[in-house]
């Protein structure tokens, strides 16, 4: 089958201190997580914070170390590159930031920024740059004059399309988005959101959306992993997700993002308490003490994925079905077109 | 006679830059009881306006330039200082968007929370913080024994957010300004949050004024909205008339633009307003929206609309409204 | 708020309640000197304001005078048995503060400890040429030289301090410094360090009684802090005082000045090396300082100008001599006839260390800029000085000595080739050193100086500068006369009527 | 660093924010009109520093009796004249303190740069030696090493600048550490950008701005601390005067001619004050959170 | 705690390696103090004599581990120019240095605390104007003119203070405020614009958005935040005010070590210069210590293991 990358297993443990000189502990951000995104796709992992979603999009470029796992992106295992081997990868891996003031260094232009990835991957002439620096901010919805301004003469919008125009620079394949949207205001969020979809569609990227947006993640993404607790819970086609969530989180979470339509009113599920420290995560399930269906088999046993039905994968007690097998997502049939607008929103 | 009541208020602000215009002749009324939604995007002026009606705006570099805020029929803009101080946190209380730097790192939550009823019940050290147990008790706090000697930084986001409900609705005031409460918290928290807020509503019949940018919980949990675009009000009307159908172009692409998470809801694609908010220091002449408004005519580049009530309790400020 | 506040009034009406001791108490004398002693067992330093505490606390058996003869002290009568060998016999009765007499015995111990390894006293080297202390009973004992030594008497009376053996042994050397046991006119009441060393009459002193029951030593490094409690009536007694201090102080009506041992400064030439080797050129920068002028600039003209290298106030100096005059024509002369028509550069080093040096060697260095030596100043502390005087470093030096009644305390050490080097080796001058020091009778010892005078004028291995009199300055309250040698010995101060 | 006329644009918009202080205008302009005057006087008068008149010595300024036009603030203790030396120390303890600033920043920076971004063993090695500096008495050191290595400018310059370097150092490691997780540099590792670029294009300009005005403030820091060496004998070597020297030297005659200590003492302080007021001014200006008005 | 403390007193002992290194090797690299341990006069044997006794003839590194060797058996030498042990000098000193840093301090605090709070609060205000102008003035005065100027004014005009001197308050009165006066000048900077930031924070909001009144606000609120780093600037200052005051020392004829150690250094008087340098390291470091201790009573966050 037909695979751009593939994570298998990522855990990313990290130690912190507890207070005044006490002893360290260790936070379990990401504890076990594996999936895949075949070519074309936009595969969103979305959950709330401290899930571990991020760390897992940095762990998958490499910009932390994971803690084990592996990473398979064009047939490659990443996390076995050396220095140099990962500074080549990086051309094809890209990453858009969550924060469009501090993703974008306030001492350089634009065309400083951008020339950068080019500087360190391709061997070309000023002016070479000059004109890719132009083209890019073209594609992106900016003016090429941009290119000399400093990033404080832009606004929140205008900057996260320099950050994008920098992750698509180098014209990779993958671009890892880490809650690209969840700074910008509303109205500017849609342009982002639009330019983001057109792009994917337009240079036929892979993209690993990561997002705490509900909503948001809904309009972009093909398929969709939920996560908690530095583990995926669930993962399943957009369409089949929110139509027919699985696994309890799911349901509750999606039952508690509200809807600007004052006349739906919806019973929402209401999760007790708080998500528990990922330094002690509680045993069995991780969700159990938090579910309104938690069996008893819940506390002891932490549950395997399972395949209640095809193209979805559940982690839950409640949920009979094959484990799955060596593929751990299935993607797209090979030869597959990419998808075009009218099936990623249907 | 409303709770609250804003007329024509001004609010500008003086920086080395030069003068900018934060507030800019809104007036609005919030009745005893009632949950009014105050919407815009950031930088438009409804937390400046919020922080004005406790006269919690810095003055200088803040400057009220007209206006007034009446408060039970007191007008708060020209009340003594004290009277203004006996106001917060007793007939009026507010919280704020950032639970995590709102409450003081160094005090305990007890402490701080005790605070309003020794300032404002009078009440003894001990009789406080058994008051502020209960109160955490009630905003759904577990084990609030313990938690009054904790410190902040030893809860979760979720929980400091509910003890700044605690302290805001400790005295029962009869207003609460509630800025971006949920904002910083996530999906299933905001929503245990909105829950316990609207349940207070009902218990303690405390209006509510919330200000957020989120269309989506204004829906969920208001009656009636305002919305405000670079320091004016735009359009106010009750939430299911307004999400029914919007009058205001800049109201209309608001709705369009955001995507929607609920199973049966299907869209082609999102809106784009086109352009940026521009700059408090350099507003266009006329309406602020029309170099952004698909439907700007001649006019609105000349002359700023006036809000006018165009259908019953739906008030719009737009010389060319979108059809109903 | 409030608490601060209050705690400020406190502390300001405490400030105020305190008022100063403005009335002291009439019996006490205060000293105020540049420094507080590091020690009191005056055997262990060699520092100048260490010794003048500890000169009141010990006696010596003999009293040094200005005119480098010696009177009575402990001893009360001496006989000389041969050009070697001196009989001494102690006052009767005399005892250390501790009760311990003071016998021949004791006089033994205190010369065996001060040569012996043990103490490490800087003084050791003062009294090398004499070989022991022999008793020959309890009042009486004899001491011997190598050679014939004409200082011998004076030295012992600078330097032979007697202590008392048994709490010496007692305590040890350590202990020693900090609580001594003497038998000077004073007795050691408390040294509060770093602030002040008290001391009280000793009633048993063989001597005549002090006038004051009580005295008392500072350490004030501030020149301006000093004058200031001498002006405020703290301190009786100031050392230090600036040259242009003194017409303030006296106008100030409040005191009065005294002479003491005077600086007597001198440019230093290295006579190893070019261009110094070559005697006209060190003329020419005889010629070339405008002594006059700086002593009326700096000094109000109240400096004595030095003729040779002994000054003009010492025994032995050739008062023939005339001081070189200032004769910038005939300096450039005597430098063009050595080979410097256009003049040379010259490193000028001098201790950062001394009062008021600085202006002096700038003045100076202005003087050799007119006769076309360039020169180039060196402050140097204390250490790096004496590290590069030793590794002969130093072109020209600005150093300063003693004006010590007795001529071979400092000729000999300064020029003798066997002393430390001063960049400067003569046979004829060792010679006649030699000769100084074992001739005893004055009339001839006195010639023999006049001659090291002479010969050092005309070989100019310095150029001679001036006497600065140190000078005290006393409180109007106290009738105090400096000794020109020795240290401040207060046990001669009395109230003024 | 910066190429080009877009950096001088970034430059030139921290000199508009720092116009918009009334303090770092007066600051400045008052800084540049010190060193436009130690600069330029030569111009003006070739009179010497070093020229005596031992018989004029200590002639009050010209308008106080006794004073002449030929010494306008009179002369010092071998008459030399007191403006002249004022206007040629100003060289010298200005030199001395932008000098011995730069000595300390750079070290500083350096140093602070390679502890901030490598971390690890290098850090700590760095922030050990760090702290040994720290804890040594700031004014011994100074004291030992000229001892060692005597008094000259270039030394005490040397001396100053390495016995500060600390406080640069943790600044920059500081920000370092700070601006190490901002996104900005995550995003240049990610499109492959090697260490050395990193710190060179990303972190080393937006560690400057703190390291600036902790800076300025330094130079003023220095020009009272080369005084206190001269207090104690160790400043700069004369007969070159510097404010701190003559300072020190005056001293002595404080009672009987003010201006020895006071016209040099005010040349200091008002050179203080200019820089103190632009280096507030500076952070003020160079402050991202004072730049943003509230709304 | 107990591990954070053992960590700290580690961090002393390589502090104290590193200072006695350098100050070792530097005080011996200037030359030898037994040219002035003796008098002018003495001959050349005599020199040769002594230093042969007091083993500075041996290799520096030889001299350093035997310095070391005794060191750590708590022997820290005998001072070669007052002939007592070297570290019973200093202790001797200490308290004087002591209290005069710490009397310059709790004055510089007093005044400056306060009124860096008012400049803040009272942002832009004449008040503000004139106390922060009279603050760059007074860091701007050089402490050895300022000493000489109080002498002048307070002792001998006015006849106030004693001009020199340790012993009665009155003597403490004119050194604690030369000293002081550059501190408070800083400190009152220091806390204006801490007090500043802290004012700007969200929970000073909360706190006047509860009604409590504005001293409230300041003197609780602000105050015990705005405290943590003015303790942390406090405690470096008075660490290095214990051996820094030289020159203070030098014009108040006030005993304390700085003068002591700069005096030492002028003699090359090795053993003490190292046991000086060394004790005024640690005690730095003890300091800064004690100052991280401070903070758990003003920071809970240290106190309890904080790190959400």
């Amino acid at each position: 089958m037909d695979e751009l990358l593939r994570v298998e297993g990522l855990v990313k443990h990290y130690r912190v201190r507890r207070g005044w000189g006490g002893r360290g502990a260790r936070v379990h951000a990401v504890d076990g997580v594996s999936f895949a995104i075949a070519p074309n796709e936009t595969y969103a992992l979305v959950g709330e914070s401290g899930c571990g979603k991020s760390t897992t999009g940095f762990a998958v470029l490499r910009l932390i170390e994971p803690t084990a796992g592996r990473v398979w992106f064009r047939g490659r295992n990443v996390l076995a590159l050396d220095p140099e081997g990962l500074r080549r990868m990086r051309r094809e891996m890209q990453i858009v930031f969550q924060d469009p003031f501090g993703s974008l260094n306030p001492r350089l232009t634009v065309e400083r920024t951008l020339e950068e990835p080019l500087l360190n991957h391709e061997r070309l002439s000023a002016a070479e740059r000059r004109e890719r620096v132009a083209e890019m901010l073209e594609v992106v919805g900016l003016h090429p004059e941009h290119r000399r301004r400093f990033p404080h003469e832009f606004s929140g919008g205008q900057r996260q399309r320099i950050g994008i125009a920098r992750a698509l620079m180098l014209r990779p394949r993958l671009v890892v988005g880490d809650e690209p949207v969840s700074a910008l205001d509303v109205s500017v969020r849609a342009q982002i959101l639009n330019l983001i979809v057109k792009l994917q569609r337009r240079f036929g990227i892979s993209l690993l959306f990561i997002s705490h947006d509900l909503a948001v993640v809904r309009y972009v993404s093909h398929r969709v992993g939920v996560m908690y607790l530095g583990r995926i819970v669930e993962t399943a086609p957009v369409r089949e997700l929110y139509e027919n969530p699985l696994h309890p989180y799911t349901r509750a979470l999606l039952s508690a993002v509200p809807v600007p339509d004052p006349r739906r009113r919806r019973t929402r599920i209401l999760l007790p308490g708080d998500v528990p420290s990922p330094i002690d995560p509680p045993p069995g399930c991780r969700f159990h003490p938090r579910c309104p269906e938690a069996l008893a088999v819940c506390r002891e046993e932490d549950p395997r994925p399972r395949r209640p039905a095809d193209g979805r994968i559940v982690c839950c007690h409640l949920y009979g079905g094959s484990p799955p097998g060596e593929t751990v997502s299935p993607a797209p049939e090979p030869g597959a077109s990419p998808p075009t607008p009218e099936e990623r929103r249907t | 006679m409303p709770l609250l009541s804003i007329r024509g208020l001004k609010i500008h602000f003086r920086t080395p830059q030069g003068t900018g215009v934060a507030v800019d002749g809104v007036s609005l009324d919030v009745a005893a009881g009632e949950v009014v939604g105050l919407v815009g995007e950031s930088g438009c002026g409804k937390s400046v306006l919020a922080l004005s009606i406790l006269r919690l705006l810095p003055v200088p570099p803040a400057l009220f330039a007209g206006g007034e805020i009446r408060f039970e029929g007191r007008d708060l803009l020209r009340a003594d200082p004290r009277d203004i101080l006996a106001l917060r946190g007793n007939r009026i209380s507010m919280i704020f968007q950032e639970p995590m730097t709102a409450l003081n790192p160094v005090f305990t939550i007890g402490d701080q929370l005790a605070e309003v009823y020794r300032v404002h019940r009078g009440q003894s050290r001990s009789q406080a913080l058994a008051s502020a147990a209960r109160m955490l008790g009630r905003v759904g706090v577990p084990a609030p024994e313990r938690r009054v000697r904790e410190y902040p930084f030893q809860l979760s986001g979720g929980m400091r957010q509910r003890v700044m409900i605690a302290i805001a609705l400790a005295c029962r005031p009869a207003l609460l300004l509630a800025d971006e409460p949920t904002t910083a918290l996530d999906v299933s928290i905001q929503a245990q949050i909105l829950d316990l807020m609207l349940s207070l509503n009902a218990e303690l019949h405390t209006a509510i004024l919330l200000i957020t940018h989120d269309l989506a919980v204004v829906a969920e949990v208001t009656r009636r909205v305002a919305v405000m675009y670079t320091g004016r009000l735009v359009e106010e009307a009750p939430t299911a008339a307004l999400f029914e159908t919007p009058l205001h172009p800049y109201t209309r692409g608001l709705l369009a633009s955001i995507p929607r998470a609920d199973a049966s809801f299907q869209t082609e694609s999102l809106n784009e307003i086109p352009g940026v908010v521009p700059s408090a220091f350099a507003l266009p002449p006329g309406c602020h929206f029309a170099p952004r408004c698909p439907r700007a005519a001649e006019i609105c580049r000349r002359e700023a609309p006036r809000l006018e009530e165009l259908l019953p309790g739906h008030r719009v400020a737009c010389w060319r409204p979108v059809d109903g | 708020m409030r608490k601060t506040a209050i705690i400020l009034a406190v502390l300001w009406a405490a400030a105020l309640a305190v008022q100063p001791a403005a009335a002291k108490d009439p019996d006490t004398l205060v000293v105020v000197q540049e420094a507080e002693p590091v020690g009191l067992d005056i055997m262990q330093s060699s520092i100048q304001t260490t010794m003048s505490v500890g000169y009141n606390l010990h006696d010596t058996i003999l009293k040094p005078q200005e005119d480098a003869t010696v009177k009575p002290g402990l001893v009360e009568k001496w006989e000389k048995l041969n050009d070697l060998t001196w009989k001494f016999t102690l006052v009767k009765g005399a005892t250390f503060h501790n009760g311990e007499p003071i016998d021949a015995a004791a006089v033994k111990f205190s010369f065996e400890r001060l040569m012996g390894d043990a103490l490490k006293s800087p003084h050791r080297g003062k009294l090398n040429l004499f070989k022991g202390v022999e008793v020959i009973d309890e009042r009486t004992f004899t001491m011997s030289t190598s050679e014939p030594y004409a200082p011998g008497l004076y030295m012992l009376a600078q330097y032979l301090f007697i202590v008392p053996p048994k709490y010496v042994q007692q305590v040890g050397d350590a202990e020693y410094n900090l609580k001594p046991v003497g038998c000077g006119p004073y007795r050691l009441e408390r040294w509060v360090k770093g602030q002040e060393v008290v001391m009280t009459a000793y009633e048993k002193y063989y001597g005549p009684k002090p006038a004051y029951k009580r005295l008392i030593f500072r350490g004030v490094p501030e020149e301006a802090s000093r004058i200031a409690a001498l002006l405020t009536g703290e301190a009786d007694v100031v050392s230090g005082i600036p040259m242009h201090q003194r017409p303030k102080i006296l106008a100030s009506g409040k005191a009065y000045l005294t002479d003491q041992m005077g600086s007597m400064n001198y440019l230093g030439l290295n006579t190893y090396e070019k261009p110094f080797n070559d005697v006209r050129v060190r003329q020419a920068v005889n010629h070339g300082v405008n002594r006059e002028l700086i002593n009326q600039a700096l000094f109000q003209g109240k400096a004595i100008l030095c003729r040779g290298p002994i000054s003009p106030r010492t025994f032995g100096a050739d008062p023939t001599l005339k001081p070189y005059p200032y004769d910038p024509e005939k300096a450039k002369k005597l430098l063009a006839e050595a080979g410097y028509p256009n003049g040379f550069e010259a490193r000028l080093a001098y201790g950062t260390y001394m009062p008021q040096i600085q202006e002096q060697a700038e003045a100076i260095a202005a003087d050799l800029g007119k006769i076309g030596i360039r020169v180039k100043l060196e402050p140097y502390e204390r250490a790096v000085m004496w590290e590069r005087y030793k590794n002969r470093q130093h072109q020209m030096f600005i150093y300063f000595w003693d004006d010590a009644p007795e001529p071979d305390r400092y000729m000999y050490s300064l020029f003798h080739s066997k002393s430390r080097d001063y960049y400067y080796k003569n046979e004829t001058v060792d010679r006649l050193l030699e000769k100084g020091r074992t001739t005893l009778d004055p009339a001839e010892r006195a010639k023999v100086y006049h001659q090291i005078d002479r010969f050092l004028y005309e070989d100019a291995p310095w150029v001679y500068l001036y006497v600065i009199p140190e000078v005290y300055a006393v409180s109007n309250a106290v009738e105090y006369k400096g000794l020109r040698d020795g240290y401040l010995i207060m046990s001669t101060a009395r109230p003024r009527k | 660093m910066l190429e080009g006329a877009e950096s001088l644009r970034l430059w030139g918009e921290t000199l508009r924010a720092l116009g918009r202080s009334p303090g770092a205008v007066i600051g400045g302009g008052l800084l540049l009109a010190i060193l436009a005057t130690s600069l330029l006087f030569p111009w003006f008068t070739a009179a010497d520093p070093l020229a005596q008149d031992l018989l004029a010595r200590l002639t009050p300024p010209c308008w106080q009796e006794g004073g002449s036009l030929a010494h306008p603030l009179g002369t010092d203790n071998l008459g030399r004249d007191v403006l002249v030396r004022i206007l040629h120390g100003s060289r010298v303890s200005l030199f001395v303190g932008f000098a011995a600033v730069l000595v300390a920043c750079g070290s500083g920076i350096l140093l602070g740069l390679l502890s901030g971004y490598y971390g690890g063993r290098l850090d700590s090695l760095i922030m050990r030696v760090a702290d040994v500096f720290m804890a040594y008495p700031f004014m011994l050191l100074t004291i030992s090493v000229i001892a060692v290595l005597g008094n000259s400018i270039l030394n005490l310059i040397l001396v100053l600048g390495l016995s500060d370097w600390v406080t640069y150092a943790r600044t920059v490691r500081g920000s370092v550490l700070s601006i190490k997780e901002k996104e900005f540099v995550t995003a240049a590792r990610s499109v492959g950008t090697p260490n050395r670029v990193i710190l060179r294009r990303h972190i080393f300009p937006n560690v400057l701005s703190p390291v600036l005005v902790l800076g300025t403030v330094r130079v003023a820091n220095i020009i009272i601390w080369e005084s206190g060496l001269s207090f104690l004998g160790m400043g700069v070597p004369p007969p070159m005067p510097t404010w701190g020297r003559m300072l020190a030297e005056g001293r002595v005659y404080i009672t009987d001619a003010w201006w020895l200590v006071t016209l040099p003492g005010l040349a200091i302080m008002l050179t203080i004050l200019a820089i103190n007021l632009l280096g507030d001014g500076l952070r003020d200006a160079l402050d991202p959170r004072l730049r943003n008005i509230p709304r | 705690m107990a591990r954070y403390i053992l960590k700290r007193l580690w961090h002393t002992v390589y502090v104290a390696v590193g200072i006695s290194l350098i100050s070792f090797f530097f005080i011996h690299l200037s030359g030898d103090p037994v040219l002035l341990m003796l008098p002018p006069d003495a001959s050349k044997e005599e020199v040769e004599t002594l230093r042969e006794q007091l083993g500075f003839n041996d290799p520096l590194a030889v001299q350093y581990l035997r310095f070391a060797g005794h060191a750590l058996r708590g022997d820290l030498g005998v001072s070669l120019v007052h002939r007592v042990p070297a570290l019973d000098l200093i202790f001797e000193r200490l308290p004087a240095s002591l209290e005069l840093a710490g009397a310059a301090m709790l004055f510089a605090l007093a005044v400056a605390v306060p009124l860096g709070i008012l400049a803040a609060v009272r942002r832009g205000s004449l008040l503000d104007l004139g106390s922060m102008l009279a603050a760059l003035f007074g860091l701007s005065m050089p402490h050895f003119w300022l000493g000489i100027m109080l002498v002048l004014l307070f002792s001998v005009h006015l006849g106030w203070f004693p001009t020199s001197g340790r012993g009665s308050f009155a003597q403490l009165v004119l050194p604690a405020l030369a000293l002081g006066l550059s501190l408070l000048a800083m400190f009152a900077r220091l806390t204006r614009s801490v007090m500043l930031e802290v004012l700007g924070q969200d929970y000073v909001r909360t706190a006047r958005a509860k009604g409590l009144r504005e001293r409230l606000v300041i003197g609780k609120h602000a105050l015990k935040n705005a405290l943590i780093p003015l303790v942390t600037v406090a405690g470096m200052q008075f660490g290095f005010l214990i051996g820094g005051t030289v020159i203070i020392e030098t014009v108040f004829a006030w005993p304390g070590v700085g003068r002591l150690v700069v005096q030492a250094i002028f003699s090359r008087d090795y053993p003490l210069v190292q046991a000086a340098v060394l004790v005024l390291a640690v005690l730095f470091v003890l300091i800064n210590l004690l100052v991280d201790l401070l903070y758990v009573l003003l920071d809970p966050q240290i106190s309890y293991g904080g790190g959400s």
